[in-house]
C-alpha cells in the first residue's frame, strides 16, 4: 500500500468544504457556518494525524507527495512538511475553526463568506506545504483572493479603499517576487525549492546568473542583489516590514474581525514562512550583505509600530501595529541568525535559538493575536459595532469572565512569563543579544511599549467606572466560552509546556542552521 | 473489375443520388438527407479505401469513418435544430423560401 | 465480386434512390433508414465490424429518429410534399455529371488496376481502435467531444421556443394573500 | 456435473454432426436460432401468466386461475392462460384503420421482434453458450440493435393515424432516446474495467474467485453497484415499465402506439416487448451479475445456464413487483431524472471507475471509502433536484408555509 | 531530610493549585476560597519549615546546606533549556518568612475584606502571588526566577487594581506593571548575556552552574564596552530589575500609587515580599555582583567591586530621599510605603555593603514589622470607616487598644528602638557595615541621618493617629469616596471601632515575631551570619564584633532618640489642622509633599516624549509612508492615462481608416448572394467537375 497522501488531502478538505457550501442550498447562516465549522474540524483532524504521524527527531522532509506537472518547466506537484511546514500547517487548521466559530451576523451571503474562508485555508495549506515555487506561487495567490473578496464584501464602511489596497500591494510584492523568481528558474531551469536552496548554496546559482542571464547587461552580484531585493519586496510586504505595512492597518481594521483573525494569525505568517522558506535558504549571500539596513528595519519596525499602536484609539488598529510589533521580533530574530559568526558550537546555538523563536512566535503570536481580535470581534458585536479605546470602560464589572479572558490573552501578547508569548521572545532575544546586540537591545524598548499600550487597552476598556452605556453588557455565553476557553488553555499549556511545539521544529531549525552556514 | 472499384462505383453511385436530391428537393429536410447520403458515401469509400489499400494496419480509414460518423451525428442534430427553428420563424420547411442572406 | 455484395449494393443503391424521389417525407426517412442500414451490412462485408455497429447505433438509432422528429415538427408528415424545385434539369445535370466524372475517374484510373483482386481480410481489432483512438487520435477525439457538446448546447439553443411571450404567469400565493 | 452443464453443447455439436461439411456452420446458426426461438417466447409466455397472477395478489384479487389444459379436469392454477391467450390473439380479426399507411403499419411489429431476437442471441446464457458470439463488438451491437426498437414505435405510432398512437410514439421515443445515454454509459463502466466489448470476456471476467467463496461479480464494487442501480433504472425506461410506462399509459393513451394494432401483430407487440425487457436484463445480469457464474465457489456444481436462467426470473420478478408497486412517472419528472441526475451521476461513475482502477494497488479499505464518497456526496447532492436547494419550494395549490406573515385577518380567498 | 529537595516545588505548587480552583469558583464561594487559600499557605508553611529543618544541619567542611534538582524543559539546539530548584539557607529563611507572613496576611484579609464582593477573585490573585513569590524563591534558574518575577509583577498589578472601578487604582496597577517593566527589560537583557556567554541560566549545577567558579571567572576575565568586564555589566543589568522591583530612586515612582490596592495586599507584597524579591535577587546572584576578586568570601565584608558600589549608592540615595518624603505624607499608607521604599534602600545599602547576611536580615526583619505596621494601618482604616488620611485621625489609642500596641511594637522596631526590636540590630548592621565601608564614609552618614528622618517620621505618624485629640468630623469628604464602592451603612457605627479578631490576632503574632526575631542577630549571637554562611556548628555566644560595632550601636541610638524627641516635641504642641513642620519650612514642606515632584518631572518628560514619538510614529505612518505609496500610484495612473491617449489618437485612427476600405469591398461581394442554397450547391458541383476533369487531365499529361 502506498502511503496515504494526507497532505493532499488536508488541502482538499476546506475546498471540499467550500464546494459544499458553494452547492448547498442551506439558507441562513447557522447551518453554514456550522458546515464550515465541521470542514474546519475535520482539517484540524487530518492535521492532527499528520502531527501524530510525523517524525519529530527528523529535520528530513516527511510525507512526500512528487508527481510531475509540467516538466518542461521544471513544475511538480511537490508537496512535504518539515518541522516549520507542519507548525504553520497546524496553526492554520486551529485558526479557521475557530475564527469560523467566532463568526457571526454574516448577514449578507453567509454561505459564500464562510466558503471563502475555507477556500482561505486551502490557500494557507497549500503555501506552507507546497515546495515547489510554482505550485507555491499559486497556492500563495489563492490565499490572497478569497481574502480580498472577504474584505470587500463583508468589512467596514471604508472597506473597499482597504481591499483594493490590500490587494494592490501584496500583488506588488508577488510581482516582483514572481519576476525575480522568473529569472532564478531561467538561470538554473528549476522550480524545486529545496533543490534551489542546494544551487545557491554550492555556488551554482551564481554561477547560473552569470552564464545564463549575460544578455541582462548585469553582473552576477548586482543582479543577485536585484531578484534578492525583487523576492525580499514580496515577502516584506506581506510580514510586513516597516516602510511597506501601511496596508496592514487599515485592512484589519476595516476586515470583518474573524478575517483579521486569519490575517493576522495565519497570512502574516505567510511572509515570515516565504523568508525562512524561499529568501534566507535561496538569497543567503544577498541577505548577508544587507543585513545592517534590513536589521534597522526590523528594528524601526518593532519600535515604531509599537509607538504608533500608542497613538492608536481604535481597537483593531491598536492590535493590528501590535501585529506588526510582534512579527518585526520574528524578523529581528531571522536576521539576527543570518548574521555571520565564527563556526562554533555557541554561536549555532544562538542562531538556533533565535530560529527555534521566530517559530514559536509565530505560532504563538497566530494563537494570541487570533483570539484578541476574536474578542474584539465579540465586543463589537455586542457594542453594535463601536471598537473605539474609549467607548467602553468598566465592563469588568459587568463581564468578569470576558474580561479575565481577554486579559489573559493580553497578557500573553505582551509576553508574560507562564503564557505563550514569553518563549518565543526570550528565545528570539537569546539568539539575537548576542548575535546583533544593538538591535536587540533596541528593539526591547518594543516590549517595554507592548507593555504600555495593551495595560492601557484594558485600563480603559475594562478598568474604571462602569460606562452606563454598557450596563446590560452580556457576559460570555456558554458557546463563546466554550470557543474562546480552548484557546485560553493552549495559551497556558504552550507557556508552560513549548516542549511540545519545540519538539516539532527543533532538528528541522538545527538542519537549517547548518545549510545556512555562518 | 476489382472489389476496390466496385465498392467505389456504388460509392459514386450513392454521393450522385444525395447529391441530386439536395439540388433537387425542395424540403429543407430532404435537402439535409442529401446531404447525409453523401457523408455515407464518402465513408463507404474510406473504407473500402482501408480495406483494399495498401496500409490497413494504419486503421486510418476506419479512424475517419468513426470521426465523420461523429462529425454526421452534430451535423444532422444543429441541421435538423435550424430547420426547425426555421420552419417556426416562416412557417415552412422550403429551402427556396428562405433567402434572406441575400446580398 | 460476389452475391452478397450485389444484395447489398442494390438495397443501399436501392433505398437511397427511394429516400430520394418518394413524395411522402416519413417515407423518405425511413427509407433512408433502410440504406443507412444497407450501408452498415457493407460495412460488416468489408471487415468493419466496429464501424459498421457504429453505424447502427449512430445513424438508425439517433439520426434518423432525428429526421423522424423534424418531419413530424414541421409537419412534412401530413401531406406529401412538392416533388422538385424549379431548377430540376440543372440539378440533376450536375449531379450526373458529378457522378460521370467519378465513375470515369475510378474506372479509368490505373492505380486502382494495379492493386490485387483479393488482399486477406485485415484482422480488425476494437482494441486497435480502441488504443489508435487514445493514441495517436488523441487530440481530434478531445476535439470530437467538444463539437458534440457544442452541437448539443447549440442544437437546444437553436430549436428552444422563441421567447416572445412573457415570461409564464408566476404563481405567487404569497404575494396573493397580501393583497386582498 | 460438467456434462450437465454443457449438455446442450453437446447435444447441439452432435446434432450437427449428422450434417454434411459444408452446411455444418449454417445448421449450427440455425439450430442456435431455433433454440432461441423456442426458449424466450416460451418464457415470454411463462411470464404473461406469472405477472398477472403476481399482480392480482399484489392487487388483493385471485388472478387467473381457471384455463387449465383443456378437456381435462386439469387446471394448473390457471397456467394454462398463455395458451388461451396465444389462441384469442391468433384467431381475432387483423384490423386496420382507414387512413393508416399500411405498408409501415404492416412492417412495424416485425422491425419490433426481430431485433428483439437478435439481442437476445448474443446473450451468453450458459458456458460456451452464446448464439451469436462477436468476440469484439457482442455489447455494441446488442445497443446497435436496440435503436431498432425506437424506430418500430415510431412507425407504429406515427402509420395508426391516431393521436393517441401518435402521442405514444413521441414519448416512447423521446424516453428511450434519453434513456439510452445512462444505459450505454453505465454499461461502458463494465467495458472500461473489462476493457471489452463482448458479453462472453466480460461475464468470464467476473467469474474469478475473490476472498475466497465470492465471485468477484461488478456489482460488488462501488462503481458496479453505483451502475447496476442507473442500468436497472435506464433499463425500465427502456423496456418501457412502470414507472416508465408513459408511451403506453393506459390511462392517458389507451394503449400508447399500438392502440390501433389488435390480434397478431398485438401479440407480436407484445412479445417484442417482453423480449426487449428479457434482453435488457440478460445485458444486465451479463454485465454486473456475474452472467451465468454462481454466487459463491461452493454454488459452482449448479449448471451455468441454471443460473442465468434463475436470474433473469429473479429480473422479471422484480419488474413485476416494481410494476405493482410504484406510480407512474410525469413526463418532466422523467427527463429531469434522465439529464439531470442519471447522466451526471453516470459520468460521475465513469471518474469513479477511472479512479478506482488507477488506485488498484491502494489499501482495499481507502479505495472502497474514496470510491464511495466520491459517489455518494454527489447523489447526495443530486438526490433532489438542484432547484429545490437553491429556491424555496414552493407548492401550488396548498398554502404557503405556516411561518408567512399574517397581515390581517382577510376574507376567504380564491385559491389561484 | 535532604529529600525534601524533591519535593520542594510543594511549596508553589499548593497555593497555584489553590489559585488554579479559586479561579473556576464562583463569586459567592466566598468561604472555601478563603479556607482553600489560607490552607494551601498552611500547608506551604509547614513543608517551608521542613525545608528550613533541613538546611540546618550542614554537612561539615562543605559550607552551606546547598540541594539543587534541575531538569530539562525544552529541546534547543543540540542541548535543553534546563529549568530547576534549588534549596539553600537563603532560600529556606526568605520561604519560611514568606509562608509564616503570608498566612497571617490572609487570614487577616478574612477579617479586612469581608465586605467586598469579589473576596473570592481576591484571595485567588493572593494565592496566585503566593505561588509565584514561592516559586521565585526556590529557582535555580535565572530563567525561572524571572519568569516568577514577572508572575508577582502581574499579581501585584492584578491586587492593585482590585478596585478596578476606581481609576486611580487602574492607573496605579498600570503604573507599577510598567515601571517594574522598564527595569526588567535590562534584567531581561542580563539573562540572556549570562546565558550567552556562560550557556547555562541554573545557579547552581555541580560545577557547571553561571554562579560558580567555573563560569565566573570566565565571566570576570572578559570586557566589554568601556573596558567594563562582563560580569560588571551583567551585574548591573541585573541590578536594573532588582531597582525596578524594589523601588530604588529612578524607579521608585510606582510603589507609593500601589497603596491604592487593599492594605494586606500593600502589606504583603508591596511591604513583606514582593518588593524585597529586588533584595532577594541582588543577594541571589551576589557572587556574580561580587566577581571580582578570586576569593568570594561571605565574611560580613563584601567585595568592592563596581556593580556592589552602584547598589550601594542607589540603596544610600534611596533609603534618604524617601524617608525625607515620608516626613511630609498625611496619607497612613503613602507614609508607610515611602518608608518601606526607605528601608528596601537600607537593605540595598546593606547588601553593598556588608553582603547578603546583612542586606537579608534587614530583609526579614523589614518584613515581619512593615507586615505588622500595614496590617495595623489596615486595621485602623477598617476601624476608622476607610479614612487613610492621619489628620482626620487621632485618639485611637483608646479605641483601639490592641492595634495600638501592636503598632507601637511595629513602630519601635521601625524607627530603631535599642534592644529588644528586630529593627534596630538590623538596621545597626547596616550601619555598621556602611561605617567600615572603605571606598567611602558618606552612605553611612546617609544612612544615620536616615535613621534619624525615620523615628521623626514614625513618631508623627503615631502622635496623629493615636494620641492626637480626636478630630471633629467623622465623616469627611475623603471617606466619601470610599464607602460609596464599599457597601458599608453610612453613619450606623460612626466611631472608630476595635477590629475583630480574625484580624488583631495577626497583629500580635508579629507583633510578638518582631520582637522575638532580635535575638538571631545580635553582635553577642550572629546566628544568621553563620546559618547563611554554612558556618552554624562555629558558631559561639560572645562578643564578636569589633569595636566600630559599639560606635555605630551609640550613634543609631542617638539618632533614634533625636528624631522621635524632635518629633513629639514640635507635634504635641502643635495646633490642630496645620502641621508643625509645615510652619517651620513651609516650601521644603510643599515640596517633599509633593515627592520632589518626582512623578511631575516624569510626566513632564518621559511621557510627553512617548506621547510625541507616538504621534510621530502614527503621523509617519498615516502620512509619510501612504504618501510614498501614493505617488506610486499616482505615477502608474499617469503613464496609463498616457498609454490610452496614444492609443486613441495615434493607432486607432489608422485602424478606423482601414476598416472604412474593407466595408465597401464587403459590400460590393455581398451583392454576388441571393440567398438560394441549391445554387450554391449547383455552382459548387460544376465546381468539383470541371475541377476533377481538370486534375485528371493534367495528370494524364
Amino acid at each position: 500500500m502506498t502511503t496515504l497522501p494526507i497532505i493532499t488531502l488536508l488541502t482538499l478538505t476546506p475546498i471540499l468544504g467550500a464546494l459544499v457550501l458553494a452547492l448547498g442550498g442551506h439558507r441562513g447562516e447557522r447551518p453554514a457556518r456550522n458546515i464550515a465549522l465541521g470542514f474546519g474540524l475535520l482539517a484540524l483532524l487530518e492535521t492532527w494525524l499528520l502531527v501524530a504521524g510525523f517524525d519529530g527527531k527528523s529535520a528530513a522532509l516527511q510525507f512526500v507527495e512528487r508527481h510531475a506537472w509540467i516538466p518542461s518547466l521544471g513544475v511538480e506537484y511537490f508537496v512535504a512538511v518539515d518541522g516549520l511546514s507542519i507548525l504553520l500547517v497546524l496553526l492554520s487548521a486551529l485558526l479557521v475553526p475557530f475564527a469560523v466559530a467566532v463568526s457571526g451576523g454574516i448577514g449578507d451571503r453567509p454561505r459564500t463568506f464562510y466558503a471563502l474562508m475555507l477556500l482561505l485555508q486551502a490557500g494557507l495549506f497549500g503555501t506552507f506545504t507546497a515546495l515547489n515555487f510554482f505550485h507555491w506561487f499559486i497556492f500563495w495567490e489563492l490565499s490572497l483572493v478569497p481574502a480580498y473578496f472577504l474584505i470587500k464584501l463583508w468589512g467596514g464602511p471604508a472597506r473597499r479603499t482597504a481591499a483594493t489596497q490590500f490587494f494592490i500591494y501584496t500583488f506588488v510584492g508577488s510581482v516582483a517576487m514572481l519576476l525575480a523568481m522568473q529569472a532564478v528558474f531561467l538561470a538554473t531551469g528549476t522550480f524545486d525549492l529545496p533543490k534551489l536552496a542546494e544551487l545557491a548554496r554550492s555556488g551554482e546559482l551564481a554561477r547560473g546568473l552569470e552564464t545564463k542571464l549575460h544578455w541582462t547587461g548585469l553582473s552576477a552580484s548586482a543582479l543577485g542583489t536585484v531578484l534578492f531585493v525583487g523576492v525580499f519586496l514580496g515577502f516584506a510586504v506581506k510580514v510586513p516590514l516597516m516602510p511597506f505595512h501601511t496596508w496592514l492597518p487599515a485592512t484589519y481594521a476595516e476586515a470583518p474581525s474573524s478575517v483579521t483573525m486569519l490575517l493576522t494569525g495565519a497570512m502574516s505568517k505567510m511572509g515570515v514562512y516565504g523568508f525562512l522558506r524561499i529568501l534566507a535558504p535561496i538569497f543567503p549571500g544577498q541577505l548577508r550583505d544587507l543585513l545592517g539596513p534590513l536589521m534597522a528595519l526590523a528594528v524601526l519596525t518593532i519600535v515604531a509600530s509599537a509607538f504608533a499602536a500608542f497613538a492608536q484609539k481604535d481597537l483593531k488598529r491598536m492590535l493590528a501595529y501590535s501585529s506588526i510589533n510582534h512579527l518585526g521580533l520574528c524578523l529581528l530574530g531571522l536576521f539576527a541568525a543570518m548574521q555571520p559568526t565564527a563556526n562554533t558550537a555557541g554561536w549555532q546555538t544562538e542562531k538556533v535559538a533565535a530560529l527555534n523563536g521566530v517559530l514559536l512566535q509565530m505560532f504563538n503570536h497566530g494563537l494570541t493575536a487570533a483570539a484578541l481580535f476574536g474578542f474584539v470581534a465579540l465586543l463589537e458585536r455586542r457594542a453594535g459595532g463601536l471598537r473605539g479605546l474609549d467607548d467602553f470602560g468598566g465592563l469588568r464589572k459587568v463581564a468578569p469572565v470576558f474580561a479575565g479572558l481577554m486579559g489573559i490573552s493580553l497578557f500573553a501578547s505582551l509576553g508574560l512569563p507562564g503564557l505563550n508569548g514569553f518563549i518565543g521572545e526570550f528565545l528570539i532575544f537569546k539568539g539575537a543579544f548576542p548575535l546583533a546586540p544593538y538591535a536587540a537591545a533596541l528593539s526591547t524598548l518594543g516590549l517595554l511599549l507592548t507593555a504600555i499600550f495593551l495595560l492601557t487597552l484594558i485600563q480603559r476598556v475594562f478598568a474604571g467606572p462602569l460606562n452606563e452605556r454598557w450596563k446590560t453588557f452580556p457576559d460570555l455565553t456558554r458557546g463563546e466560552l466554550l470557543v474562546f476557553a480552548p484557546a485560553v488553555a493552549l495559551m497556558f499549556l504552550l507557556g508552560v509546556a513549548p516542549q511540545l511545539v519545540v519538539r516539532l521544529i527543533n532538528p528541522t531549525v538545527i538542519e537549517a542552521v547548518n545549510r545556512l552556514g555562518n | 473489375m476489382t472489389p476496390l472499384a466496385a465498392y467505389l462505383l456504388v460509392s459514386a453511385l450513392l454521393f450522385a443520388i444525395g447529391f441530386a436530391g439536395a439540388l433537387t428537393r425542395r424540403n429543407s429536410i430532404l435537402v439535409l438527407v442529401g446531404v447525409e447520403l453523401m457523408l455515407n458515401a464518402a465513408n463507404l469509400n474510406f473504407l473500402a479505401f482501408w480495406r483494399y489499400g495498401p496500409n490497413p494496419e494504419a486503421l486510418t480509414g476506419v479512424m475517419f469513418v468513426l470521426f465523420a460518423i461523429a462529425v454526421a451525428a452534430a451535423e444532422a442534430a444543429v441541421g435538423l435544430a435550424l430547420i426547425i427553428a426555421i420552419y417556426r420563424h416562416y412557417c415552412s420547411s422550403n429551402v427556396e423560401d428562405v433567402a434572406t442572406m441575400k446580398g | 465480386m460476389n452475391f452478397i455484395f450485389a444484395i447489398l449494393a442494390g438495397l443501399t443503391v436501392g433505398a437511397a434512390f427511394a429516400a430520394m424521389t418518394l413524395r411522402n417525407l416519413v417515407h423518405c426517412a425511413l427509407c433512408l433508414t433502410v440504406s443507412l442500414i444497407g450501408l452498415a451490412l457493407l460495412y460488416l462485408q468489408l471487415g468493419a465490424e466496429f464501424a459498421g455497429f457504429v453505424q447502427v447505433l449512430v445513424y438508425v438509432g439517433a439520426v434518423a429518429i432525428l429526421i423522424l422528429f423534424a418531419v413530424l415538427l414541421t409537419r412534412g408528415g401530413e401531406a406529401p410534399v412538392g416533388r422538385i424545385t424549379n431548377s430540376l434539369g440543372a440539378g440533376l445535370l450536375v449531379a450526373a455529371a458529378v457522378f460521370g466524372v467519378l465513375a470515369w475517374a475510378i474506372i479509368g484510373s490505373s492505380a486502382l488496376k494495379a492493386l490485387p483482386k483479393e488482399t486477406p481480410q485485415p484482422a480488425l481489432l476494437v482494441k486497435a481502435v480502441g488504443d489508435k483512438l487514445m493514441g495517436e487520435f488523441v487530440l481530434p477525439l478531445q476535439g470530437i467531444a467538444l463539437l458534440l457538446t457544442a452541437a448539443l448546447l447549440g442544437a437546444v439553443v437553436i430549436a428552444m421556443r422563441e421567447k416572445s411571450s412573457p415570461a409564464g404567469v408566476a404563481v405567487d400565493s404569497r404575494s396573493a394573500t397580501r393583497n386582498p | 456435473m460438467a456434462s450437465l452443464d454443457q449438455i446442450f453443447v453437446t447435444l447441439k455439436e452432435q446434432l450437427v454432426q449428422l450434417f454434411p461439411a459444408v452446411l455444418q456452420p449454417y445448421v449450427g446458426v440455425l439450430l442456435s436460432i431455433v433454440a432461441i426461438m423456442a426458449v424466450f417466447p416460451g418464457i415470454f409466455a411463462l411470464t404473461t401468466v406469472v405477472e398477472r397472477k403476481l399482480l392480482a395478489r399484489f392487487q388483493n384479487r385471485p388472478g387467473p386461475n381457471r384455463v387449465g389444459i383443456p378437456l381435462t379436469k386439469i387446471r394448473l392454477a390457471g397456467f394454462g392462460q398463455f395458451a388461451a391467450d396465444g389462441i384469442k390473439s391468433l384467431t381475432k380479426e387483423d384490423i386496420i384503420p382507414r387512413n393508416a399507411d399500411r405498408k409501415v403499419h404492416f412492417i412495424a411489429p416485425f422491425v419490433l421482434v426481430v431485433p428483439a431476437f437478435l439481442a437476445l442471441s448474443v446473450l451468453p446464457i450458459g458456458r460456451n453458450m452464446t448464439a451469436l458470439d462477436f468476440p469484439e463488438t457482442g455489447l455494441l451491437f446488442f445497443f446497435a440493435i436496440g435503436a431498432a426498437t425506437e424506430l418500430s414505435v415510431f412507425m407504429a405510432g406515427w402509420s395508426s393515424r391516431n393521436k393517441y398512437s401518435l402521442l405514444g410514439a413521441m414519448r416512447g421515443i423521446a424516453q428511450m432516446l434519453s434513456y439510452e445515454i445512462p444505459l450505454i454509459l453505465s454499461s461502458l463502466t463494465v467495458v472500461m474495467m473489462v476493457g471489452s466489448l463482448s458479453l462472453v470476456t466480460i461475464v468470464e471476467r467476473q467469474t474469478s474467485v475473490q476472498w475466497g467463496f465470492f465471485h468477484s461479480w461488478h456489482v460488488f464494487t462501488p462503481w458496479g453497484f453505483a451502475g447496476f442501480l442507473l442500468f436497472l433504472t435506464a433499463a425500465c425506461a427502456e423496456a418501457n415499465r412502470t414507472p416508465f410506462d408513459l408511451p403506453e399509459a393506459e390511462s392517458e393513451l389507451v394503449a400508447g402506439y399500438f392502440t390501433e394494432y389488435s390480434g397478431f401483430k398485438f401479440a407480436l407487440f407484445f412479445l417484442g416487448e417482453y423480449l426487449g425487457m428479457f434482453a435488457i436484463s440478460g445485458v444486465a445480469i451479463s454485465l454486473f451479475l456475474g452472467g451465468w457464474s454462481a454466487p459463491f465457489t461452493f454454488l459452482d456444481w449448479v449448471p451455468s445456464w441454471l443460473w442465468f436462467f434463475g436470474k433473469l426470473f429473479a429480473f422479471i420478478l422484480f419488474f413485476i413487483w416494481l410494476r405493482g408497486t410504484l406510480p407512474r412517472l410525469r413526463v418532466d419528472q422523467l427527463m429531469n431524472l434522465a439529464w439531470k441526475f442519471m447522466l451526471p451521476m453516470c459520468l460521475l461513475n465513469l471518474l469513479v471507475v477511472g479512479v478506482w482502477h488507477f488506485t488498484a494497488e491502494w489499501n482495499e479499505l481507502l479505495r472502497w471509502s474514496l470510491a464511495t464518497v466520491l459517489l455518494a456526496g454527489p447523489y447526495w447532492l443530486f438526490s433532489r433536484s438542484f432547484e429545490a436547494r437553491f429556491k424555496p419550494r414552493t407548492y401550488r395549490y396548498a398554502a404557503d408555509s405556516p411561518a408567512a406573515p399574517v397581515v390581517a385577518p382577510v376574507a376567504p380567498q380564491v385559491p389561484i | 531530610m535532604k529529600g525534601i529537595i524533591n519535593s520542594l516545588w510543594l511549596i508553589p505548587a499548593l497555593p497555584l493549585l489553590a489559585a488554579g480552583i479559586i479561579a473556576l469558583m464562583k463569586r459567592p464561594q466566598r468561604k472555601p476560597a478563603a479556607a482553600l487559600a489560607i490552607g494551601s499557605m498552611a500547608l506551604a508553611f509547614l513543608v517551608s519549615c521542613v525545608a528550613f529543618v533541613a538546611t540546618l544541619q550542614p554537612e561539615a567542611g562543605k559550607g552551606a546546606v546547598q540541594l539543587t534538582h534541575n531538569f530539562a524543559w525544552f529541546d534547543l539546539g543540540g542541548s535543553a533549556l534546563r529549568l530547576g530548584w534549588l534549596l539553600d539557607p537563603l532560600t529556606a529563611g526568605m520561604l519560611v518568612m514568606v509562608t509564616f507572613v503570608g498566612s497571617l496576611i490572609f487570614i487577616f484579609s478574612v477579617g479586612y475584606m469581608d465586605h467586598d464582593e469579589n473576596l473570592t477573585r481576591f484571595f485567588g490573585f493572593l494565592a496566585l502571588f503566593a505561588a509565584a513569590m514561592l516559586g521565585l524563591l526556590i529557582a535555580n534558574n535565572l530563567l525561572f526566577l524571572f519568569m516568577c518575577w514577572e508572575l508577582v509583577g502581574v499579581a501585584s498589578y492584578l491586587l492593585i487594581g482590585f478596585w478596578f472601578h476606581k481609576p486611580s487604582a487602574a492607573a496605579a496597577a498600570k503604573k507599577a506593571f510598567i515601571t517594574t517593566r522598564i527595569g526588567d527589560l535590562g534584567f531581561f537583557l542580563g539573562i540572556v548575556w549570562l546565558y550567552h556567554e556562560t550557556g547555562t541560566l541554573l545557579f547552581y549545577d555541580n560545577g557547571a552552574g553561571c554562579l560558580e567558579q567555573g563560569a565566573l571567572t570566565k565571566l570576570v576575565t572578559q570586557t566589554t564596552v568601556g573596558g567594563m568586564a562582563v560580569s560588571t555589566a551583567i551585574s548591573l543589568l541585573l541590578f536594573c530589575g532588582a531597582v525596578g522591583k524594589s523601588g530604588q530612586l529612578p524607579l521608585h515612582v510606582w510603589l507609593p500609587d500601589a497603596m491604592e490596592g487593599p492594605t494586606p495586599v500593600s502589606a504583603l507584597i508591596h511591604a513583606a515580599t514582593m518588593v524585597a524579591a529586588g533584595v532577594f535577587l541582588v543577594a541571589r546572584v551576589f557572587p556574580l555582583m561580587g566577581a571580582a576578586t578570586a576569593d568570594l568570601g561571605l565574611e560580613g565584608h563584601s567585595p568592592h567591586t563596581t556593580a556592589l558600589t552602584v547598589v550601594t549608592w542607589v540603596g544610600a540615595c534611596t533609603a534618604v530621599f524617601a524617608a525625607l518624603i515620608a516626613v511630609a505624607q498625611n496619607d497612613i499608607k503613602r507614609i508607610l510605603a515611602f518608608s518601606t521604599v526607605s528601608q528596601l534602600g537600607y537593605m540595598m545599602l546593606g547588601l553593598g555593603v556588608g553582603g547578603p547576611a546583612v542586606g537579608m536580615f534587614h530583609l526579614l526583619t523589614h518584613a515581619f514589622f512593615k507586615a505588622l505596621l500595614f496590617l495595623g494601618a489596615g486595621s485602623v482604616i477598617h476601624g476608622s470607616h476607610h479614612e487613610q488620611d492621619i489628620r482626620r485621625m487621632g485618639g485611637l489609642r483608646k479605641l483601639m487598644p490592641i492595634t495600638f500596641a501592636a503598632y507601637a511594637v511595629g513602630m519601635m522596631a521601625l524607627a530603631g528602638f535599642p534592644l529588644v526590636f528586630s529593627g534596630f540590630w538590623s538596621k545597626d548592621e547596616v550601619l555598621h557595615a556602611a561605617m567600615i565601608w572603605s571606598p567611602s564614609k558618606l552612605p553611612f552618614l546617609l544612612g544615620l541621618f536616615g535613621a534619624v528622618l525615620t523615628a521623626f517620621y514614625m513618631t508623627r505618624q503615631m502622635w496623629f493617629v493615636f494620641f492626637a485629640p480626636r478630630a471633629e468630623s467623622a465623616s469627611s469628604p475623603g471617606r466619601a469616596a470610599h464607602s460609596a464602592s464599599h457597601h458599608e451603612p453610612q453613619g450606623a457605627s460612626s466611631s472608630p471601632h476595635e477590629s475583630p479578631r480574625v484580624m488583631t490576632l495577626p497583629l500580635v503574632i508579629l507583633a510578638v515575631a518582631t520582637v522575638l526575631l532580635s535575638l538571631f542577630a545580635t553582635p553577642v549571637w550572629p546566628w544568621f551570619h553563620a546559618y547563611l554562611g554554612g558556618q552554624l556548628d562555629h558558631l559561639q555566644v560572645g562578643w564578636s564584633a569589633d569595636s566600630a560595632a559599639g560606635l555605630t550601636m551609640l550613634l543609631s541610638v542617638l539618632a533614634v532618640a533625636l528624631g522621635v524627641s524632635a518629633s513629639w516635641r514640635l507635634y504635641s504642641r502643635g495646633k490642630a489642622g496645620t502641621d508643625a513642620v509645615e510652619r517651620l519650612f513651609p516650601r521644603l514642606f510643599r515640596a517633599l509633599q509633593g515627592r520632589l515632584y518626582v512623578d511631575e518631572f516624569y510626566a513632564a518628560t518621559v511621557f510627553r516624549l512617548n506621547a510625541a514619538v507616538a504621534v510621530l510614529s502614527d503621523w509617519a505612518d498615516r502620512f509619510v509612508w501612504s504618501s510614498v505609496v501614493e505617488l506610486a500610484a499616482w505615477l502608474a495612473k499617469g503613464l496609463a492615462w498616457l498609454s490610452r491617449t496614444l492609443d486613441e489618437s495615434g493607432i486607432n485612427s489608422g485602424f478606423d481608416a482601414g476598416c472604412v476600405e474593407t466595408r465597401g469591398a464587403g459590400g460590393f461581394a455581398s451583392r454576388l448572394q441571393n440567398g438560394q442554397t441549391q445554387r450554391y450547391l449547383r455552382i459548387l458541383g460544376a465546381g468539383v467537375v470541371v475541377l476533377v476533369v481538370a486534375i485528371v487531365w493534367m495528370g494524364n499529361n
